[in-house]
């Protein structure tokens, strides 16, 4: 397992190479380089895992948890607390490799085609390989610090690519907004780690059982929680959510990397990453983060209804979707998935079909936007005509998020659903109303841009048609993924919360509830978007206008952000501190400066110069010695 | 017999002219003359105490005879620089030499 | 005390110079100072001759009266700007001044009535022969002036030299 | 003849070699030779310490030489080296150097400005060097007082103001500080003006240590910013020539930090501990409100001068956190401030000289008109947020991880407070880059300008080399500096 290293040393190289070297490099052998070396990358993933899955399990029935390099990178000097760097493999390490490695592959193919001929084409594959390799970094941390290190990567590298039009505004103050929301909430998690650290005495993952953790299990749950506030930032869970949707201003490709698949899911990771401990010490705290994410999943698909940018609507779908997954963790009671512990695994399960589907998504969507020039729905309807592929990929990953069989997000759903109905029957029930949604809005957006009214006047102004084979092999792939993979393997052999193989099963009632609900949205949605006279959402729009102009403006999150970022912490704190300090602080020594200036000024008059007044005193002088000599 | 006081006396009154003249006067001139007045007067000094106190020595002669040679030469220097003074500022009243102060 | 003509000769020249001293301090115009003072000096001379110091007299009577009081004199009509002659002297210094002058003449007059001189000099007037004076100011034994006059010479020398430079006209910077 | 009195040799023979120099050329040749070999004996000096630490030499201070210069008062020119000295005379030679390829075009009278330069180089690489307190406090005079010319002649904007000001509050900081060495001095029993002596000694009355700890703390302190000495850096900072900026913040602000550890703490152990608490508290402001201040000015100098108290502010903080962690942190976080926030005002004096302006405000777009500059100014933000592979991360988190793990409520509450900090650089870094850099340029005498020149490249390489160098690999030189910190770090602890 020693190779493994290079699955993270790879694509540092070619960031490096292609950063430094990219001004000399044409475009193409810059974009083959990149996609050459992740291409290495994910054949050294998908042997990792293979050899990892098939290796002979431990004697309790669990994968063996393999650490093949863990150096000391920063000393600390505390004993057991050391900063290592290293690789750590285990189920869900293993399974995020596969996931990262196939969604970059896939993007890196794509925007060979998507951004041919865009200026600082290298840049872009050299931030394309640097976000790959935190993201890898990240889930084969060792220790929480590792962790915590890529994960300020990823957020940086999100940054770059998300401002990678940096000319364009828009896409400057989203790559902004990114970096300093997940910043503030990595705050939490620093400290966190902190806290962690120094109860625990270790950062490396310590299990429940060890004595180091039971030391310190007064404040583990702060500690956790803590650190799910970093968790919700990168995974975009109300109210740290509001960066996610901005970042559509990067190029497609990169929402479909960063902003679905991969990035927004090391949230997920680390709850699942510290689940033993959770489930130990802090079970209040998961099942608080249950309660966050259906409220973010209930949230991201009422605004997701209500908008009209498709990004957006994809964006939105994601936020959701991170929801369920946090729902599924959160909701478990136990490690044993028989007995509440099965959301860990669903969650696993749905990040990873999601990832696929959403990524197909995200790549459709790219196609479009490159065909019609615009995010906007109204400027499409009708595109099944000239992009049969791209509409087929689309179709199959709208029916796999909305959970339809036999696509993999029903399997993946469904086993969410039957978690939050063993946790709680009223948590299962918005969760399938969520679902429902759901299902609604992937089909509002489906009919919206395939099928609906045709926006023919820019149409034939700009003739649409199919993507280059570029970008549709990638679209191919990820459909027969989210075609195949559902049914064909067996996830909860491979991964699940206490590392022991074991028989997931549908649920018949839960399945058949959601499948339904969900047939009946997609109904719905039909009814209201496919003709091309859309007289009931115009009706429904106008009747709830209130609702629906809330909605379309996110509930008016972002306007409160914009408030206490501008008003209050610059307004209220900032300038009057900037203030303090050159009138108050600054006037005082200024004033020091003047008060001797003044007093000097005052007592130069014995300091006059004039030769006359010098004598004058020292006559006087003279006379009064004199008289004290001779009295 | 002239009392010694008598000379002292006229020599404290020329001394005392002096002073005032050298405090109240703002002319770089008439501060100079000011000065000579005093100087005259030690001289004065020197010669009575000679002659009325030791007439066997000359100490006080003498010195009141480099004194009149010193006071020649502090003179010269000083007008040669009042001149380049008044050459430089048109005026040597002292209060209007402040070029180099402060 | 009989009145001799040396006192009355004193007494002539004591308030001449009590007067001409205190002229020359207090009258506002330059030129009428200089020529007080000039006659302050020809007074102070007489006073050398009364007490038989003739050759100092004359040095008195030419280096100051004859050559100084030129150089003063030429300074006065080189330097005099419009402004300069009329001159107004502050109430609040002056009586400071005159404060402080009048004190201190009053300490020195004190001290003087206090202090017992020995009075041992006759009133005849010895003369101080030139031939004296040139041997002590020449020799160098113990009442010889050799050094000092030759400080003095250089000293001269110095400000001869210093006069020129100081009042040399500037050249013109190219 | 030492292999330390070569720093401070080095510099007075660049300068005799400056002032017989006739023209530009040679005044340059004088500059890079001397600059480099400084560069070179610091890391020659690193590699020699390093090996003779590894060939078990337990000395607490290496290459020791003792001149005596002044016996009545037991002065003398005493120098020696451990890790955390080895630290900084590496870091004054990368700014050295590159300060001086930063200064490259620099007019008009170039031959005084790099004397006055070079005599400030030779003053601050004479105080690392030295172990003596009168001859430490010598050569901080000497650094010190260049800097008035160099801001005053050489400056820009109300330069006479803020040299002025830069001078006299650092001179009156200094003037504090000499009381509190001539207090240590004589409270030691006025045998020995040096502080490994007086160390070892031990025998300042502890009732004493309370007098003279805050006065040389505050010396000190002043000079590494601290709240409220601090307002002489932002004037000074900005008005500053770019290498004296750099050289200024870079290695003179370290100074502060440096006396304050090894005079302050180091000699009077129980004085800190029981005064810490109230320098914490100012550091604390310092960290928390200097981010505070940068998010809201308008130049970007003065964005940098205060990113700098507050970051200048940690290493304060971590000095007093007193345990050896956070102390090779405070340490780490001197050497990676120094390189950060040089090549931060090498940059924007290299901006500055073309634009004219350093006002954000007119700044826009420059990323595409200049990319060299601007792919190394995003460097040197991302750096200075505490990015994970430059050097302001490992800093950080030493810090951080080293001061939470103190046993008092108190001391692990003002760290949480002093993380914040890093949102708040994050904020201004950000938008600062987002404001110049990014979005189009608008104003069109701004297009014509050209990018870096070869030699400016030299500097912002050398720098961007060593920040992420010492952000990738930190192990050796945190152990060096550790291993260092251990001595005074027990003395410390033992007596509390």
């Amino acid at each position: 397992m020693e190779i493994t290293i290079f699955i993270i040393l790879l694509p540092l190289l070619s960031f490096v190479f292609l950063g430094l070297a990219g001004k000399w490099l044409s475009h193409r052998a810059a974009g083959l380089f990149g996609t050459a070396v992740l291409g290495v990358v994910t054949i050294l993933s998908y042997y990792t895992a293979y050899t990892y899955f098939t290796a002979p399990r431990l004697a309790d029935g669990t994968f063996a948890t393999l650490v093949p390099y863990n150096f000391q990178w920063l000393p600390l000097f505390l004993g057991a607390m050391k900063f290592n760097l290293g690789v750590l493999l285990d189920p869900i390490s293993v399974m995020m490799l596969i996931v990262i490695s196939t969604v970059s592959l896939m993007v890196h193919i794509y925007s060979f085609g998507y951004m041919h001929g865009e200026r600082g084409f290298q840049r872009y594959y050299a931030f394309l390989s640097l976000f790959t390799m935190s993201m890898l970094g990240l889930v084969v941390a060792t220790n929480i610090f590792q962790m915590y290190l890529f994960w300020e990567l990823v957020g940086v590298s999100s940054y770059l690519l998300i401002g990678f039009y940096f000319t364009k505004a828009p896409a400057v103050a989203a790559s902004k907004k990114a970096f300093i929301v997940t910043r503030f909430a990595d705050l939490g998690f620093l400290i966190g780690i902190l806290i962690y650290g120094f109860y625990v005495g270790t950062f490396d993952f310590v299990g429940p059982n060890t004595s180091a953790a039971v030391g310190g299990a007064k404040m583990i749950p702060l500690a956790l929680g803590l650190m799910f506030i970093g968790g919700a930032g990168k995974s975009a869970m109300f109210p740290l959510h509001i960066w996610l949707p901005d970042a559509m201003e990067g190029p497609t490709p990169v929402s479909a990397l960063i902003h679905a698949a991969t990035m927004v899911v090391a949230g997920v990771y680390l709850v699942a990453r510290m689940f033993p401990l959770f489930i130990a010490f802090a079970p209040n705290v998961l099942h608080i983060v249950a309660y966050v994410a259906a409220f973010t999943a209930f949230y991201a698909a009422a605004v997701a209804i209500a908008q009209t940018d498709i990004k957006r609507v994809l964006a939105f779908s994601t936020i959701s979707q991170i929801g369920f997954m946090l729902v599924a963790l959160g909701v478990c009671t136990s490690v044993e998935p028989e007995a509440g512990g099965l959301g860990y695994m669903a969650a696993m399960f749905h990040l990873f079909t999601h990832a696929m589907f959403k990524a197909c998504l995200f790549l459709c969507a790219g196609c479009i936007i490159e065909q019609v020039h615009s995010n906007e729905m109204e400027m499409m309807g009708g595109m099944r005509k000239y992009m049969p592929i791209t509409h087929i990929a689309f179709l199959f990953s709208c029916l796999a998020i909305s959970g339809i069989p036999p696509f993999s997000g029903f399997f993946s759903k469904d086993e969410i659903l039957s978690a939050c109905f063993a946790f709680n029957p009223i948590m299962g029930w918005i969760m399938t109303a969520i679902a429902a949604m759901t299902a609604f809005y992937m089909f509002r957006l489906y009919y919206g841009i395939f099928w609906g009214k045709e926006n023919i006047e820019h149409h034939t102004a700009h003739k649409p048609h199919e993507a280059p084979a570029t970008m549709t092999i990638p679209l191919i792939i990820l459909s027969v993924i989210t075609f195949f993979f559902g049914w064909t393997v067996s996830f909860g052999h491979f991964i699940s919360p206490n590392g022991k193989s074991f028989d997931s099963h549908l649920e018949t009632s839960v399945a058949i509830t959601s499948v339904v609900i969900a047939v009946l949205s997609i109904l719905i949605a039909r009814t209201m978007y496919r003709n091309e006279k859309q007289v009931l959402a115009d009706s429904l729009q106008k009747r709830f206008k209130g609702l629906w102009t809330a909605a379309h403006h996110r509930f008016y999150i972002d306007e409160v952000y914009q408030f206490v970022t501008h008003r209050i912490i610059f307004g209220c704190v900032s300038r009057p501190i900037a203030w303090f300090d050159r009138h108050v602080v600054d006037g005082f020594f200024n004033f020091l400066a003047w008060s001797t200036n003044a007093l000097s000024y005052q007592i130069r008059g014995f300091q006059s110069g004039e030769i006359q007044q010098y004598t004058y005193v020292f006559l006087i002088g003279t006379l009064l010695l004199i008289l004290l000599l001779i009295l | 017999m002239i009392s010694i006081i008598c000379y002292l006396i006229v020599s404290t009154i020329m001394l005392c002219a002096g002073i005032y003249g050298f405090f109240t006067r703002h002319n770089l001139l008439a501060m100079l003359i000011s000065v000579e007045l005093m100087l005259n007067a030690t001289d004065i000094n020197f010669a009575v105490f000679n002659r009325l106190l030791y007439p066997n020595g000359q100490e006080g002669y003498f010195f009141a005879l480099f004194s009149i040679a010193i006071s020649a030469a502090e003179t010269a220097i000083a007008i040669a620089i009042m001149i380049n003074i008044y050459r430089n500022i048109r005026s040597i009243q002292v209060d209007k030499i402040n070029k180099m102060k402060w | 005390m009989e009145i001799t003509i040396q006192t009355v000769v004193f007494l002539f020249l004591a308030l001449f110079i009590t007067l001409t001293s205190v002229l020359t301090v207090t009258t506002q115009r330059i030129v009428r100072s200089a020529t007080y003072l000039l006659f302050t000096l020809f007074a102070t001379a007489g006073i050398y001759f009364l007490l038989g110091y003739t050759f100092l007299g004359s040095v008195q009577m030419i280096v100051y009266a004859g050559g100084i009081m030129v150089l003063y004199v030429f300074s006065i009509l080189l330097t005099s700007g419009r402004s300069d002659n009329v001159e107004r002297i502050k109430n609040s210094r002056m009586f400071a001044v005159l404060a402080a002058v009048l004190g201190g003449a009053a300490i020195l007059l004190f001290i003087y009535s206090k202090y017992q001189f020995l009075q041992v000099g006759d009133n005849k007037v010895t003369e101080v022969t030139i031939q004296s004076l040139g041997t002590n100011l020449m020799s160098s034994n113990k009442y010889g002036y050799l050094l000092p006059f030759e400080a003095i010479s250089v000293f001269l020398l110095a400000c001869i030299v210093g006069g020129i430079v100081i009042a040399q006209k500037e050249e013109d910077k190219k | 003849m030492n292999l330390l009195s070569i720093f401070v040799l080095i510099p007075l023979l660049m300068m005799l070699g400056l002032w017989i120099s006739r023209n530009l050329a040679q005044v340059r040749t004088v500059m890079v030779v001397g600059a480099s070999a400084l560069l070179i004996s610091a890391i020659t000096l690193t590699v020699c310490y390093l090996q003779a630490r590894s060939a078990g030499a337990t000395e607490e201070m290496l290459f020791r030489a003792d001149i005596i210069w002044y016996a009545p008062l037991n002065i003398a020119y005493s120098v020696g080296v451990d890790g955390i000295s080895v630290a900084m005379l590496l870091l004054s030679g990368i700014i050295v150097f590159t300060g001086t390829f930063a200064s490259w075009r620099l007019k008009p009278l170039t031959k005084e400005y790099f004397l006055w330069f070079t005599l400030l180089s030779a003053g601050v690489f004479g105080f690392f060097i030295s172990i003596d307190m009168f001859t430490m406090y010598l050569f901080y005079e000497v650094a010190l007082i260049p800097m008035y010319l160099l801001i005053g002649v050489w400056g820009s904007g109300r330069k006479e103001y803020a040299a002025m000001k830069l001078t006299l509050m650092l001179m009156g900081a200094s003037a504090i500080l000499l009381c509190g060495i001539l207090g240590i001095y004589f409270c030691s029993g006025a045998t020995s003006m040096n502080i490994l002596n007086i160390a070892h000694a031990h025998n300042i009355a502890v009732s004493q240590q309370l007098i003279w700890f805050p006065m040389t703390f505050v010396g000190f302190g002043v000079l590494g910013a601290l709240f409220p000495f601090h307002t002489w850096s932002p004037d000074g900072h900005a008005s500053a020539p770019t290498a004296v900026s750099m050289l200024h913040a870079g290695v003179l602000m370290k100074l502060g930090g440096y006396g304050c550890f090894r005079i302050a703490m180091f000699l009077m152990p129980q004085a800190a501990n029981q005064l810490g608490w109230i320098f914490l508290i100012l550091t604390t402001i310092s960290v928390v409100y200097g981010a505070l201040s940068a998010c809201v000015q308008t130049d970007l100098k003065y964005i940098n001068a205060y990113s700098s108290v507050s970051h200048c502010g940690l290493v304060l903080f971590a000095i007093l956190m007193i345990n050896q962690t956070a102390t090779t942190g405070a340490i780490l976080q001197m050497l990676s401030h120094g390189l950060m926030t040089a090549l931060f005002f090498a940059l924007i004096g290299m901006i500055y000289g073309r634009t004219h302006t350093r006002d954000t405000r007119e700044l826009s777009g420059l990323m595409r008109i200049m990319p060299f500059l601007g792919v190394g100014y995003v460097i040197a933000g991302l750096a200075n947020l505490g990015l994970p592979g430059f050097s302001g991360f490992i800093a950080e988190m030493t810090i951080f991880v080293g001061s939470f793990q103190h046993f008092d409520t108190f001391h692990r509450t003002i760290t949480i407070i002093a993380c914040t900090s890093i949102v708040i650089t994050a904020v201004y870094i950000l938008r600062l880059v987002g404001k110049i850099l990014y979005g189009v340029c608008t104003n069109e005498h701004h297009l014509k300008l050209t990018d870096a020149t070869w030699d400016e490249r030299v500097a912002v390489i050398v720098l961007i080399v060593c920040v992420a160098g010492l952000g990738m690999a930190p192990l050796w030189i945190s152990n060096m500096i550790s291993n260092s910190v251990v001595p005074i770090v027990s003395n410390l602890t033992l007596m509390h």
